[in-house]
């Protein structure tokens, strides 16, 4: 990260070389900016349809999910060839994306998915799987603590109340590590994802829960947060208390190599290069998967060594 | 003790006494402060370090709430200060310059006084009403922290810079001296100086006052500009604290706890009398709230309710007319009350 | 002759407000029929009794009986019901609605649940014509002057169908002839066999109109007279417990009046006014005079004021202080250059109500000096201490909220506020209102030793008299505009006064 | 601060200065949209009009029991979460199989509950309403994640089928039954406000409560009636919102309430109370709703230009407002 200042507004210009009418235009309705994570998303998606010569018509809907149905429908006024959008919910999308339909403009689902029972209202879904990188968090756990019989404290930071992704890391992680009686979750609290929260609560739990040998965070900047909380209590973050996130932004990486943390699944917000692809395939009327997983692994304190020179964000 | 419990700060007080409490059934050694490496460390100490911001940004809001006015957009100002002087932080060659980093704070304060005086335009020179003149900038400042800092967060490793949210001087964590320095600042600016009568005289009765003479257009730049600049500091401590700067987060919803500790602390919204101590007793009451939330393991589902229960609670409490009618079980207040409750914002008896 | 049954009752009323005992067993009866002055020193309690009679207050101990039944309302609401119409002291009406929905709200004349607007209007203007007065009753009630709003407050109560009239100083900013057409209505009601409690500082409308009067003193009951068995010497005896001797004394200023001619002029306004306020005038005050405003309810006094202090932007005209020009754009200019305004509506433009007496009485001291420069503790201390002594302010504790003052020394407050300041032109509009015999001949002995000391004084009054015996010159107003300047010598009385302000100045 | 209630003489032709605001609101409104035509195909169209109506009806009722509060001097900050809580209620039922009209009977009855209780606390315990409106801010919202914490899609049919109807209005034009409940909520509540003692009595309480207890009104009841209306107002915004979204989910319309004081207040009522119009307060919404589209017109704004052009807009709005309405009626100096 630093000081450049790209935005929207270069990519609408750099586009106008494709030139011609048959440029595609791509409405796009983010759902806010309110993380790093998502402004990755958001620049990746932007820099990727420039690349395509996609012109792309993006809004941010401040995380409300009627400003993205407002979004969506002004996109639908504008004719745009085609619309993607990350939804901040999963329900509630029938009424516009059936007007889409009406309107015969396909859509495409990045990032989460929406719960309707109709298939037919958006071409294919691509993005991660929240419940599944729960999973991975707590097969690490497991595999970690495979020879031990002593019971292991956990504690969670989850993400915001009702959020997506909270929501089903906690799923997924529960899901695994719940098969084995001796891990026991001591505390779990929201850290809304964000640093200063993490440092708070991890603060307290430090103080209030005796023994804790393990810190699940449903992002790494709660992790980098409960990191500084636990250094200022003068214990060895990665060593007296592991410690196991989720997105494998920079700065985690760096913490990760650093042996901070443990272990991080991957959550990857470069979704842009797959979506114009997708795009592309839609209009041109080709057949594509009604769900494409991102490409996503996890890292391991060497593998993070190893893939931090390359990491863009 | 009847003048005891009746005095305006004791009912909060009693809160915060009982929240510790509580504290201190759940966490073992709650009470406990130790020395480590020459810092004082304990839950009680925590409390008010990470209360640190929310007083200060509670202390400008104060002066505000007595002029009559509001402030919503302290939380962008948060946001923005801690932006601007991680960015310029992580723009020198070496972060740990002394220099460099006072000139980063230096701007990012000055930025903040500038976004107060900005809100204080508006109030005083368009007459733009507080609530709508601040939600201008509590709008668009939060783009311009993001702006800032391109909606990334910026991580910097600067130990200077580190010292003012999570550093140490003389035992105490640093948070609290300058929480200390500010508040000594703005009693003496209010109560040592005159510009405490002038406050309340212009939220007390704006018509009145400006026939006696007072410029309330001076009086409110200075109020929404120190209220920018404590924004301001309680920023760069919440970025220090971290040793990042999250456009995003930083500060969201701040100016709501703000605005709850400053009526917790007995300052009406009307305007007029204020009261900087019952501020910061009102913003411990707050953050001891949280900490309570978090070691007694509230569920993350539930911790509204509790909030709202508290909230209700102290405010219950604290109302002459509850305690009249409910805890003295008399059907009406036998009189006025003792307070200075002003004729046009005093909801009279009536059944 | 057996006396007629009361058809209200109070007994042993005690009212204890936090160290102050407002009223101690106080007894009180009400006639029908009759008009019954209520009697006192400012802070004697008669609105406290006439606050726990309506129940806005709760009464610590006592019974009420109305008709023989016992009583406790649970507010004005529950009083309104039970046929007890009030005017409270200060005016207490919402600004921001009509002048035809404040005579109304709450009874509005409706149809099916829907308000009837133009019934509303006509019958508001109808009752307000009965008193003699036609305004646009669509306007909202803030366009005007405080005068007229105690007359709609007034009209509010007469308009209702009621047992028991309580109107408490509703004269205190009325000129003559409104007075005189209030009372016509209070006699006609009075002849329906309603029972009215009036409260008023104007002796001589007290004797002119009321029946029979309770007197009291310090919160405890002095005495329930005939009016026609005791006379104003008496009366005044037993308001504030000693003979008031020095009443009248005030030498007549009219000799006075060449000397200060040759005065040096200290405000000179040229052509001064302010379109739809007040037409151009041009008035100059020398040092150590005292210049009277006499005109009627709403001919515009207190816009002079007003335009003179900075309070209001003028139109036209220039301004000379000291013989320089200034232009006061705000009130705070005018203080910096010495001037003083003690507005006549002192709840809406005067008290800060949750500041302490002190602060009050030191505000536009401090204002003046700014904030930086504040008064020392001591400094305070002891102007507040020389200027509650020397005004009579009572309770006299500085730390307590001017709020829970009585009215008149809420008054006193405000006049000391300016007083501290030692301004060159105090202008005084309507400073006596809602104050006591005593504290008002304290006042205006106060107005004749400024003058003597050098300061020029502009003395706006709706009572005549004061206005003859204290002002050197008076200028009169009419309709806005300024249409006469006379000087007070022997041939002016309250007659030719009177006269000149209803012809307009054109004899 | 310049006050509506300053001493205007109101002369033969000139418009009563308490009018001023809001037709200034409307004149720049009318400019706005014309300036939206002109920079942007396609936005000159009706329909963009309509749809404003279509995508706030939800934030004009809440807008409107916001008026009713802000009109005697209070505020209520519970509205948005009241209205998730309708959401999350309306889903939580209908998915258990409750019939329609009992889950909209019910969710009326409990937004109104709710304001009621605030109303009874804020009255009777005389306890500032922007911490008891606060409280039930929390409250609500808690709620709603003690319900569930997950999004709740509305399934039923007849519920769905109401909720993507629409109404033609010949041409390209239509709406939705939303809009039309909205603007009925909008023109009863205008007759309520014009019409009856309690609208009347609404007023008075902002222009002095200490008066209009005086006059005696029944302040009591008028005040716990209007957070009642809000309340109840916020729960019908929440039904209508599920139309919208057709779920129920504990994070809907976060931060509502400021969306809807911001509204009332650009509508020009007074923050004090005493003063103001609904009619405002429906050109407020359309106001914000009309900012949003041309935001999303503009097209290429990134997040943070965005809002940043929504605070800029905002601002230009009330800067403009505030200079005609004091050119207009010639105000005193502050
Ligand atoms: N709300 C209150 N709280 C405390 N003291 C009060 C309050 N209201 C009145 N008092 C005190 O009660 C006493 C009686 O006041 P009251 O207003 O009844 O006097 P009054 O006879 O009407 O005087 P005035 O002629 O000046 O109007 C005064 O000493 C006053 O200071
Ligand atoms: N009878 C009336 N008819 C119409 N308007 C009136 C009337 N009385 C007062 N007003 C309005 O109230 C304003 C008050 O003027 P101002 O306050 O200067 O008068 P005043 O001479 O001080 O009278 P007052 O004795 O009422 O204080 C007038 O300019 C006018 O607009
Ligand atoms: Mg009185
Ligand atoms: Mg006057």
């Amino acid at each position: 990260s630093g000081g450049g200042g790209t935005d929207g507004a270069a990519t609408g210009s750099s586009a106008g070389a494709g030139g011609g009418n048959d440029k595609i235009v791509m409405g796009f309705a983010q759902v806010g900016a309110e993380s790093g994570w998502r402004t990755a998303n958001t620049k990746s998606i932007q820099e990727s349809a420039a690349q395509a010569g996609i012109e792309l018509k993006f809004s941010d809907a401040q995380q409300k999910q009627e400003n993205q149905i407002k979004a969506i429908r002004s996109y639908i006024q504008q004719k745009v060839d085609i619309i993607a959008f990350s939804p901040v919910v999963e329900s509630g999308w029938d009424t516009v994306l059936k007007e889409a339909q009406r309107a015969k403009i396909p859509v495409i689902l990045t990032d989460r998915a929406v719960d309707s029972p109709d298939k037919s209202l958006y071409k294919t879904f691509l993005g991660s799987d929240f419940v599944e990188e729960g999973r991975k968090a707590g097969q690490w756990l497991v595999d970690e603590y495979k020879d031990s019989k002593d019971p292991v404290n956990i504690v969670e930071l989850q993400g915001t109340t009702g959020s997506a992704p909270a929501n089903d890391r906690k799923a997924g992680f529960q899901e695994v590590i719940g098969a084995d009686p001796k891990f026991k979750i001591a505390a779990s609290q929201t850290g809304d994802f964000t640093r200063a929260k993490g440092k708070e609560v991890m603060e307290a739990f430090l103080k209030s829960t005796p023994k804790i040998d393990v810190l699940f965070a449903h992002n790494d900047d709660m992790g980098l947060g409960a990191i500084e909380a636990i250094e200022g209590a003068g214990k060895v973050p990665g060593k007296d208390i592991k410690i196991v996130t989720i997105d494998a932004v920079k700065d985690g990486m760096q913490a990760l190599a650093d042996g901070k943390i443990n272990y991080i699944v991957e959550c990857s917000p470069l979704l842009g290069p797959q979506l114009m692809d997708l795009s592309k395939k839609v209009l041109a009327g080709e057949q594509v998967e009604p769900r494409v997983v991102t490409e996503e692994t996890t890292f391991t304190q060497e593998q993070a060594k190893q893939a931090l020179p390359e990491r863009k964000y | 003790m009847s003048r005891l419990l009746g005095h305006r700060l004791f009912w909060p007080s009693a809160v915060l006494a009982a929240l510790l409490l509580v504290n201190v059934v759940f966490t073992n050694g709650f009470l406990n402060v130790q020395m480590k490496d020459g810092h004082l460390y304990g839950s009680l100490i925590d409390i008010v370090r990470f209360g640190a911001p929310l007083i200060l940004v509670a202390l400008g809001m104060t002066l505000v709430i007595a002029t009559g006015g509001i402030d919503l957009s302290v939380g962008s100002v948060v946001a923005i200060a801690g932006a601007l002087a991680c960015l310029r932080i992580s723009l020198l060659g070496d972060q740990n310059s002394v220099g460099g980093v006072l000139g980063a704070i230096g701007l990012a304060l000055a930025l903040s006084l500038v976004l107060g005086l900005w809100n204080g335009v508006l109030v005083t020179a368009a007459g733009i009403q507080p609530i709508i003149a601040t939600l201008i900038l509590m709008v668009a400042g939060r783009g311009l922290a993001q702006l800032i800092t391109d909606g990334q967060i910026i991580t910097i490793n600067s130990s200077p810079y580190k010292l003012i949210g999570g550093g140490y001087w003389l035992t105490l964590p640093f948070g609290i001296i300058i929480v200390a320095a500010v508040l000594a600042l703005a009693a003496f600016l209010t109560r040592r100086l005159a510009l405490g009568l002038l406050i309340e005289s212009v939220g007390g009765n704006a018509k009145a006052s400006r026939l006696a003479g007072i410029s309330a257009r001076g009086v409110l730049l200075t109020v929404y500009a120190f209220c920018g600049l404590c924004a301001g500091i309680a920023g760069l401590m919440i970025s220090s604290n971290v040793s990042s700067a999250d456009g995003n987060n930083a500060g969201l919803w701040i100016e709501l706890d703000a605005i709850l500790a400053v009526v917790i602390g007995g300052t009406s919204l009307a305007g007029g009398r204020f009261s900087l101590g019952g501020t910061v007793l009102g913003a411990l009451v707050i953050q001891t709230l949280t900490t309570t939330i978090y070691s007694i393991g509230v569920p993350p589902e539930t911790t509204l309710l509790f909030k709202a229960l508290v909230v209700t609670i102290v405010c219950l409490l604290q109302s002459p007319a509850f305690r009249a009618k409910v805890l003295h079980g008399r059907r009406r207040r036998p009189s006025a009350s003792a307070r200075p409750v002003p004729e046009e914002k005093k909801a009279s008896v009536s059944a | 002759m057996t006396e007629p049954v009361p058809i209200l009752q109070m007994r042993g009323i005690d009212k204890q407000f936090p160290g102050v005992k407002a009223l101690d067993g106080v007894d009180f009866r009400l006639f029908p029929g009759e008009v019954h002055a209520l009697m006192g020193e400012n802070g004697a309690g008669k609105s406290t009794l006439i606050k726990v009679l309506t129940g806005v207050y709760d009464i610590d101990a006592g019974a009420i009986e109305l008709e023989g039944r016992p009583v406790a309302f649970s507010g004005p609401l529950a009083a309104q019901q039970a046929g007890i119409s009030t005017v409270y002291q200060e005016v207490n009406l919402c600004a921001n609605l009509s002048v035809a929905e404040n005579i109304f709200i709450g009874r509005e004349p409706r149809r099916f649940g829907r308000l009837q607007w133009r019934v509303m209007r006509r019958e508001a203007e109808r009752i307000l014509a009965s008193l003699d007065l036609d305004l646009d009753v669509s306007a909202s009630l803030s366009a005007y002057s405080l005068a007229v709003q105690q007359m709609v407050a007034i009209a509010r109560a007469v308009q209702v169908d009621a047992k028991v009239l309580i109107l408490d100083e509703p004269t205190s900013s009325l000129d003559a002839g409104e007075v005189e057409r209030l009372f016509g209505v209070m006699r006609r009601l009075k002849e329906q066999g309603i029972a009215i409690l009036f409260v008023s500082h104007f002796l001589d409308q007290i004797y002119e109109i009321s029946d029979r009067m309770t007197v009291l003193r310090n919160g405890t009951l002095v005495g329930e007279y005939l009016t026609r068995d005791l006379p104003q010497v008496e009366l005044v005896g037993k308001m504030i417990g000693r003979e008031l001797a020095a009443l009248e004394s005030l030498e007549d200023r009219r000799a006075a009046a060449e000397q200060a001619d040759a005065a040096a002029p200290l405000v000179e306004a040229d052509g001064l006014g302010r379109p739809g306020a007040i037409e151009p005038f041009s008035l100059t005050v020398r040092e150590g005079e005292v210049l009277g405003l006499a005109g009627l309810l709403g001919s515009g006094r207190t816009e002079v004021a007003r335009l003179l202090f900075g309070a209001d932007h003028a139109g036209s005209g220039t301004l000379r202080v000291g013989g320089v020009p200034v232009r006061l754009r705000t009130p705070r200019a005018a203080v910096r250059h010495k001037l003083a305004y003690c507005s006549e509506d002192r709840r809406a433009e005067g008290i800060i109500p949750e500041l302490t007496v002190r602060e009050n009485l030191i505000l536009a001291l401090q204002a003046a000096r700014g904030w930086t420069r504040p008064i020392a503790r001591r400094k305070q201390d002891e102007l507040v201490e020389r200027y509650i002594k020397a005004l009579d302010i009572r309770p006299a504790d500085p730390d307590r909220p001017i709020a829970n003052l009585s009215g008149g020394n809420q008054q006193k407050v405000l006049l000391a506020r300016w007083l501290i300041l030692q301004p060159r032109l105090l202008i005084l509009d309507e400073p006596t209102r809602g104050i006591d015999v005593g504290a008002k001949a304290e006042i205006q002995r106060l107005v004749v030793e400024l003058s003597d000391g050098g300061t020029a004084v502009l003395f706006i009054s709706a009572e005549l008299e004061e206005v003859l015996r204290l002002s050197h010159k008076i200028a009169v107003l009419r309709d806005r505009r300024m249409v006469a300047e006379l000087d007070n010598d022997e041939q002016l009385t309250t007659d030719a006064l009177t006269e000149t302000i209803a012809s307009g100045g054109r004899s | 601060m310049t006050t509506l209630t300053g001493r205007l003489r109101i002369g033969g032709q000139t418009i009563p200065r308490k009018y001023v605001p809001v037709l200034v609101t409307a004149g720049l409104f009318v400019a706005m949209f014309a300036a939206g035509s002109v920079r942007y195909e396609a936005f000159g169209t009706g329909q963009v009009i309509l749809n404003v109506f279509v995508d706030n009806a939800f934030l004009l009722v809440v807008a409107v029991g916001m008026t009713f509060v802000i009109l005697t001097g209070g505020i209520d900050l519970s509205v948005g979460s009241v209205v998730a809580l309708s959401t999350m209620l309306a889903a939580v039922l209908l998915r258990d199989g409750w019939p329609v009209v009992a889950v909209i009977g019910l969710v009326l009855v409990v937004g109104a509950v709710l304001g009621l209780g605030m109303g009874a606390i804020v009255h009777y315990f005389e306890i500032q309403p922007f911490i008891v409106t606060l409280a039930g801010m929390f409250l609500a919202r808690g709620l709603c994640y003690t319900i569930a914490t997950d999004s709740i899609p509305i399934t039923d049919p007849s519920f769905t089928a109401f909720a993507q109807a629409t109404i033609p209005l010949g041409g390209e034009l239509w709406i939705t039954p939303s809009v039309v409940a909205g603007l009925v909520v909008v023109v009863v509540a205008a007759y309520v406000l014009h019409y009856t003692r309690l609208g009347r009595n609404v007023y008075a309480i902002g222009g002095s409560e200490q008066s209009a207890l005086l006059m005696g009104l029944p302040v009591a009841r008028t005040k716990i009636a209007v957070y009642t209306i809000s309340g109840f107002c916020s729960a019908l915004g929440g039904l209508l919102l599920s139309f919208y979204m057709l779920s129920g989910y504990g994070l809907h319309a976060v931060g509502m309430e400021l969306d809807a004081i911001a509204a009332v207040v650009i509508g020009g009522t007074l923050l004090t109370g005493g003063s103001g119009y609904l009619l405002g307060t429906v050109l407020g919404v359309l106001v914000l709703g009309l900012i949003q589209t041309i935001i999303s017109f503009e097209g290429t704004l990134s997040s943070w230009w965005t809002k940043i052009f929504i605070g800029a807009l905002l601002f230009v709005f009330i800067l403009l407002q505030r200079l005609i309405s004091a050119r207009r009626t010639g105000a005193r100096s502050t």
